[in-house]
């Protein structure tokens, strides 16, 4: 599947880490005279948990909404499965196998917790308008054989109690539970996780590093995430990016990054000029 | 639960509001609301009190009260229909919706229910064909009539000739404002002159463009065929441009005191055609005075007493009454079907010695209905504005139109109206 | 063909002039949303009702006459004096904000933090109520508003226009009375905010409400103010407007004018309204003066919105908005 | 106890997306329908049928219609008049064009031909939102109503500028024209509501109502997620669209048989839809019908006991009906602004526990 980076390798907890998937080539991204991401570069490989920290306003989540296609970058490439990706709209990116959350939960508040998951699986449901207007046998089964996937989701992520309830009335750390099983109904080949565990308490961030750790590992995703907390990040993490102020500033296994001298400056509050 | 008391409520709401039978039911179609709300309650408030009088003082008609219901409708088609089947169940004689749209909408109703409608200078002017509309009456005249009377005036004033002249019709862009267009241009082939047509956009409460037009092009005459907001407008924009006031003449939905009040003295000279006479100068005002208002039973607030629109409602009700009259005679009996009040419209006569015993003299031109012709000879004269005295003024006797142009019109439209509904000849 | 040309200047004149007075209604809408969110369709009806008022007073009318003397069976109607123009606006400017502090006690209060389409429901739900209750308090019946306004053509632009082109413009009166007035009106409200501690309020809540409030504002004072002044604005444009046509129901429909007028200047932009308005008058003028004989005239009441409609479609944040940036 | 879900278990997906999940419930829909077809057109009287049925059902089509584009794909529409007038027109002319194809067909293509109009007024919903959006349909409201009132084509030439409808039969019985009965038109119409308001439940249960819903509860979050917004939007215009013309093509066709476009299909009548879908509940199928029967029965209501039972004159009582409805309106906002539908469901849910609320 991968031409130019063929090569993979075994972790040492034993999952086999693929070719690169997903590559940024000298990304560079402005709005208007201000530049949120300045030519940074660097590689997603298939099966791995690949981690983007910094500080606040690095540029991290911009760098997300670049992979996920939200925003379009002045300069520079992004490359999928060993091709440049042409210009297109999130839902075609999202199409290709794209999934993600968002940092400030954006869950459909007005639909239950099925309906929202449901949504995840709408990449793969094709029945056109007629035929569920009339419920016709090909809508039906559809229906259902996306809801039995669904199930299977909310079974993986232990919800089957709020089924029905709608979102808006769920706790906040349940509702980013929902959001994962909605991008993982999609069933991606690179899932991106803005922010996971932001304003979790401990009990509820161990949870969902399991369960992030699980989707790797049981369905093999791929995973790309932003997270604030470096411990929980060296501990999940295969390789790490650190951002700041739109800038690369290091890159490599948690062990690397965290005896990087720019990294530390940046994490202790070394002043920049 | 809640539901169901509500339904159980709304039933006996509506059973209660069907009157006591026996009466001649007069429903009377009006609109004291919406966009045409002032005029409406006018015209509703002089049929009601020339009603009112006959019950009062002559104990209704050939001694069966009239029973005249108001039915508001806010001059909406919809509103309409749902006083129509409202009231149509309760011995309903005649109708007479006071909307050209809603008329053409109740004609093939009434006509299938077998009541009779009156639509007295609006609606569709073919109905005068009473050999195709059965149950659709439209005297004293029509808006063909009407705009062949206007025609005539200016033939008049121009020593009889039109030629090279041009003529302007400012018009509410629906299918009432439309309806005088055919006319217009026959008869301006027929006298040489130039016919511009000015759509107005209801409520045409902004004209400006329209005015601009009229001062470049400086027509010889505006005609204004509007109905509600649409002719204060105008006339105030007309008064804005200098445009002279005799040369600017309203068919009679055009023609009320409604509508050049607001201009004050800048409408002064304004005219208008109409079918009846104005003014509270008849001995039945003293009547209704005495019967009505000072019993405290008029319909409004007593203040439109005498306005061109309150005598259009009575006279459509003294009309009314006096087919009624007819029909009693024809049918020896006091309480009267809507058949018989059909027949009763169509052999309608109105001569001076009737309208004089009502206390009418010269109000409205004399005219005989029959099968052939539901229409009447739609006789019409102009009146104009005083806007010192606040008051309208006759300035031609009833004239007669050209019939000779509208009877080929009329004829060709109702059949091809009766083409389309496959109606057989009513009077052979 | 020079004529054609004058023709055009004096149409886009007279469309300058109705923009003005478009302007005026879309004063109101803009005042009310920017510093409540509220898309209040009642500005119209706001606009009858002050003008009914304004007449009511003024000819010394009984309230409510009509439905006392069918109740009483008496029958009263007026009161028998007569109100010199300025105390009756001054009176009826004191009617709006009444009329305001109910809105904001028995209506926006109760519907605070529901989402815009609801508060405009509502607005339209105070539309209906105001439409009956106008009526039942001064009756439907068509009023002469007279307050003095000048009418009918400008004599002196007629005749020095016509020594110029060898044609005279017409430009009525009416019209320049109105833009000078609703140049006082705006260049009121503008020192109104920028100079007062109540203006300086208006325009923090407009601005951000939470903040505001977190300094102490008062919302639902600055609430009753902005309907206040939005009343005045009504009234002013319904004595415009009322001038022109008598006071009557059809005035309420005024604010459909006003709606292609916000789509282009934005929905919270002061000189958005007066821009737009303009550009709507000279549009909607021009185009039935040059393209509506072409196709049968009547145009004006629908291309005003496809103007504002195609210019949005290119321009999303409108005349005076900034570009957009989306987030998630 | 008697209305409870105890014990009603679900066994399959089927069962567990069905449309009236109780037993109960269940029951009630089909005596609802076995009396809305063989109880209501034979015992009811005529003004009931003509004057308030009849515009309850065809309003009802119309507010669902509106309530998939603006409750369930949030894109609020002021343009219904225009589009009704659109299914009007439509259904003239081929009703006068061919007058030998069954007046059915002519009314789901008069539908048909109103979902493509409606897909062309959709297109800027790419790029305005919100209130914009809203007045933007205006354009379509104002544009459509001059349309039909300037082409005499679209009148087949008619001096007046006035549409009426042709007698047409449906197995014999007359459903258009003056002769037509009044259960004949009911059971006409009523066909429709039921093919209609099963179609949109199956819609908005499905796919198609998930990407709605998206759109409508945060457009950008449901495009990165895989939904294609613009034809999200677009389905919604042109399903809206077609309910809409449907609707409108039986206004003219049935209900009233002949129409003046100015009137029938003003501003007026884009407002009552979306009253009728806001008052009943956005996003709700229920409150499409709940609302209808409000605002339709409501100022027949306040009529005959303002001006029938105590005898006010009918102007005052106009005056009260405006100042009433527009009261109702606004409380019913404050009171529970997810409309009359929400209201159901809650006594509902109350219903579930009585006896024991705790």
């Amino acid at each position: 599947m991968n031409q130019m980076n063929a090569e993979s390798y075994v972790t040492a907890d034993g999952r086999t880490i693929g070719g690169v998937v997903m590559e940024m080539k000298n990304i560079t991204l402005r709005f208007g005279g201000v530049t949120a991401i300045e030519d940074i570069s660097f590689d997603i490989r298939e099966g791995e948990i690949r981690a983007i920290i910094g500080p606040n306003g690095a540029g991290k989540s911009s760098m997300l909404n670049v992979i996920s296609g939200f925003y379009v970058p002045q300069e520079g490439e992004v490359w999928f499965h060993g091709a440049p990706r042409p210009k297109m709209r999130p839902y075609k990116v999202a199409k290709q196998g794209i999934a993600r959350t968002f940092q400030n939960i954006a869950l459909f508040e007005g639909m239950s917790v099925l309906d929202n998951v449901m949504t995840g699986r709408l990449t793969h449901m094709k029945s056109g308008m007629l035929s569920q207007a009339m419920w016709w046998g090909k809508a039906q089964r559809e229906e259902f054989e996306n809801r039995a996937q669904v199930e299977k989701v909310i079974d993986f992520l232990e919800i089957q109690a709020i089924r029905k309830t709608p979102v808006g009335r769920l706790p906040y750390g349940l509702k980013k539970r929902v959001e994962l099983a909605r991008a993982l109904a999609a069933e991606p080949k690179l899932l991106l996780l803005d922010e996971p565990m932001a304003g979790m308490n401990v009990e509820e961030k161990e949870d969902m590093s399991r369960f992030i750790l699980d989707v790797n590992d049981e369905f093999g995703t791929t995973i790309c995430l932003i997270e604030h907390d470096m411990g929980v990040v060296m501990d999940l993490s295969d390789r790490v990016v650190v951002m700041d102020y739109g800038k690369k500033i290091g890159d490599g296994t948690p062990n690397d990054v965290r005896n990087n001298q720019a990294v530390i400056d940046a994490y202790l509050g070394v002043s920049h000029d | 639960m809640k539901l169901t008391k509500l339904a159980a409520f709304a039933v006996a709401a509506v059973v209660a509001a069907s009157p006591v039978l026996a009466d001649l039911e007069f429903p009377s179609i009006s609109y004291r609301t919406g966009p045409f709300g002032a005029n409406g309650a006018e015209v509703a408030d002089g049929f009601s009190d020339y009603m009112t009088l006959l019950n009062e003082r002559d104990g209704g008609i050939g001694g069966a009260r009239v029973n005249a219901v108001e039915c508001e409708t806010g001059f909406s088609a919809e509103k309409t229909l749902e006083c129509y089947e409202a009231t149509k169940g309760n011995g309903a004689l005649v109708y007479s919706p006071l909307s050209t749209a809603a008329t053409y909408q109740m004609i093939p109703r009434v006509t299938a229910d077998g009541i009779p409608l009156l639509s007295m200078g609006y609606g569709r002017t073919s109905v005068s064909n009473g050999d195709v509309f059965s149950h659709i009456f439209n005297f004293p005249g029509n808006y063909w009539t009407g705009a062949s009377v206007i025609v005539n005036h200016l033939l008049d004033i121009n020593d009889g000739s039109l030629e090279g002249k041009t003529i302007a019709l400012a018009f509410h862009n629906s299918a009432f404002g439309k309806e005088p267009i055919r006319t217009l241009e026959t008869l301006g082939e027929m006298h040489g002159f130039d016919l511009t047509l000015l759509p107005i956009d209801s409520p045409g409460q902004e004209q400006k463009s329209q005015w601009l037009q009229i001062r470049r092009e400086k027509p010889d005459y505006v005609l204004l065929w509007g109905w509600g907001v649409m002719n204060q407008v105008a006339i105030q924009e007309a008064a804005n441009i200098r445009f002279p006031m005799e040369n600017f003449i309203g068919v009679w939905w055009s023609g009320s005191d409604n509508d050049v009040i607001p201009a004050g003295a800048a409408s002064d000279g304004y005219k208008a055609v109409t079918f009846h006479a104005v003014g509270s100068d008849f001995p039945v005002f003293a009547d209704i005075q005495k019967y009505v208002t000072d019993a405290g039973l008029s319909a409004g607030d007593g203040g439109n007493v005498g306005t061109v629109l309150y005598n259009r409602g009575m006279y459509q009700a003294v009309l009314m009454s006096e087919a009624v009259k007819v029909a009693q005679a024809m049918h020896g009996t006091a309480d009267i079907t809507a058949a018989m009040m059909r027949d009763g419209l169509e052999n309608l006569v109105i001569t001076d010695d009737m309208m004089e015993a009502i206390g009418l003299k010269g109000f409205g031109p004399n005219f005989e209905v029959s099968c052939a012709n539901h229409g009447g000879p739609g006789l019409g004269a102009i009146q104009q504005w005083d806007a010192e005295t606040q008051s309208w003024s006759l300035i031609t006797d009833f004239g007669a139109p050209d019939m000779d142009v509208i009877a080929p019109l009329i004829a060709a439209d109702s059949a091809a109206y009766a083409a389309e509904n496959e109606i057989a000849s009513q009077c052979n | 063909m020079p004529d054609q040309l004058l023709f055009a200047i004096e149409v886009a004149l007279n469309g300058l002039m109705t923009g003005v007075l478009y302007a005026l209604v879309a004063l109101g809408f803009v005042l009310i949303f920017k510093a409540s969110g509220v898309f209040n369709y009642a500005q119209g009806v706001m606009a009858l009702f002050a003008a009914m008022t304004l007449v009511g007073i003024q000819k010394g009318q009984v309230p409510f006459a009509h439905l006392i003397n069918s109740i009483f069976g008496t029958d009263i109607h007026h009161f028998g004096w007569h109100v010199p123009s300025i105390i009756a606006i001054i009176l009826t400017a004191g009617v709006m904000v009444l009329f305001a502090w109910i809105v904001e006690r028995y209506i926006l209060k109760h519907l605070v933090n529901q989402p815009e389409i609801i508060l405009f429901m509502a607005t339209i739900g105070l539309t209906y109520f105001m439409e009956g209750f106008g009526d039942l308090m001064w009756g439907a019946d068509l009023k002469r508003l007279d307050v003095g306004l000048p009418q009918g053509i400008n004599d002196m632009i007629d005749i020095t226009t016509a020594e110029w082109f060898g044609y005279g413009f017409f430009i009525d009166n009416l019209d320049i009375v109105a833009t000078i007035i609703a140049a006082i009106l705006v260049a009121g409200l503008i020192l109104f905010s920028q100079y007062t501690k109540q203006g300086r309020a208006m325009r923090a809540v407009a601005d951000d409400h939470q903040a505001a409030l977190s300094v102490g504002i008062s919302l639902r004072f600055i609430w009753v103010l902005v309907w206040s002044l939005a009343g005045f604005v009504a009234l002013v444009a319904g004595m415009m407007w009322g001038a022109k046509s008598g006071v009557q129901f059809s005035l309420s429909l005024i604010a459909l004018k006003a709606l292609p007028v916000l789509m282009l200047g934005g929905f919270t932009s002061i000189p958005g309204a007066i821009v737009g308005g303009l550009i709507i008058g000279v549009g909607e003028k021009l185009f039935e003066f040059s393209i509506g004989p072409l196709i049968g005239g009547a145009t004006e009441n629908w291309f005003a919105y496809v103007l504002a409609l195609l210019f949005l479609v290119f321009r999303p944040q409108g005349l005076f908005g900034e570009k957009i940036i989306e987030r998630v | 106890m008697l209305y409870r879900e105890a014990g009603d278990f679900k066994t399959s997906y089927g069962k567990d997306s069905q449309t009236f999940p109780l037993k109960f419930d269940r029951w009630a829909y089909w005596l609802l329908l076995v009396v809305a077809f063989g109880v209501v057109p034979f015992f009811i009287n005529d003004y009931w049928l003509n004057a308030v049925l009849l515009p309850f059902l065809i309003y009802a089509i119309a507010a669902l219609g509106l309530n998939i584009l603006s409750g369930y794909a949030g894109q609020i529409s002021l343009g219904s008049g225009g589009f009704m007038a659109v299914g009007a027109y439509s259904c003239y002319k081929l009703m006068t064009s061919f007058p030998d194809v069954s007046i059915f067909f002519h009314v789901i293509i008069s539908g048909l031909i109103t979902a493509m109009v409606g897909l062309a007024f959709g297109l800027p919903s790419m790029r305005i939102k919100g209130f914009y959006l809203a007045v933007a349909t205006l354009a379509a409201q104002f544009f459509l109503v001059w349309l039909f009132n300037k082409v005499p084509w679209f009148f087949n030439y008619s001096a007046s500028g006035q549409i009426s409808a042709p007698e047409r039969t449906v197995l014999g019985y007359a459903v258009t024209g003056p002769l037509a009965t009044a259960p004949a038109k009911y059971l006409f119409c009523l066909v429709f509501v039921l093919l209609l308001a099963w179609m949109a439940r199956n819609l908005t249960r499905g796919s198609f109502g998930r990407k709605w819903m998206a759109i409508r509860d945060m457009d950008i979050a449901a495009e990165i997620i895989g939904v294609n917004p613009l034809s999200a939007k677009l389905s919604a215009f042109g399903i809206s669209s077609f309910y809409i013309g449907i609707s409108g093509a039986l206004i003219f066709a049935v209900f009233l048989g002949a129409v003046d476009v100015n009137d029938t299909f003003s501003i007026q009548k884009s407002f009552l839809i979306l009253f009728i879908v806001i008052i009943g509940g956005l996003g709700s199928i229920l409150g499409s019908f709940i609302g209808a029967a409000f605002l339709v029965l409501m100022p027949v209501l306040l009529k005959n006991i303002m001006v029938g039972q105590l005898g006010w004159p009918s102007d005052l009582a106009a005056h009260f009906e405006f100042i009433i409805v527009g009261a109702l309106i606004i409380v019913t906002l404050i009171i529970e602004p997810h409309g009359m539908a929400q209201v159901w469901r809650l006594t509902k849910q109350k219903l579930r526990l009585w006896p024991f609320p705790h």
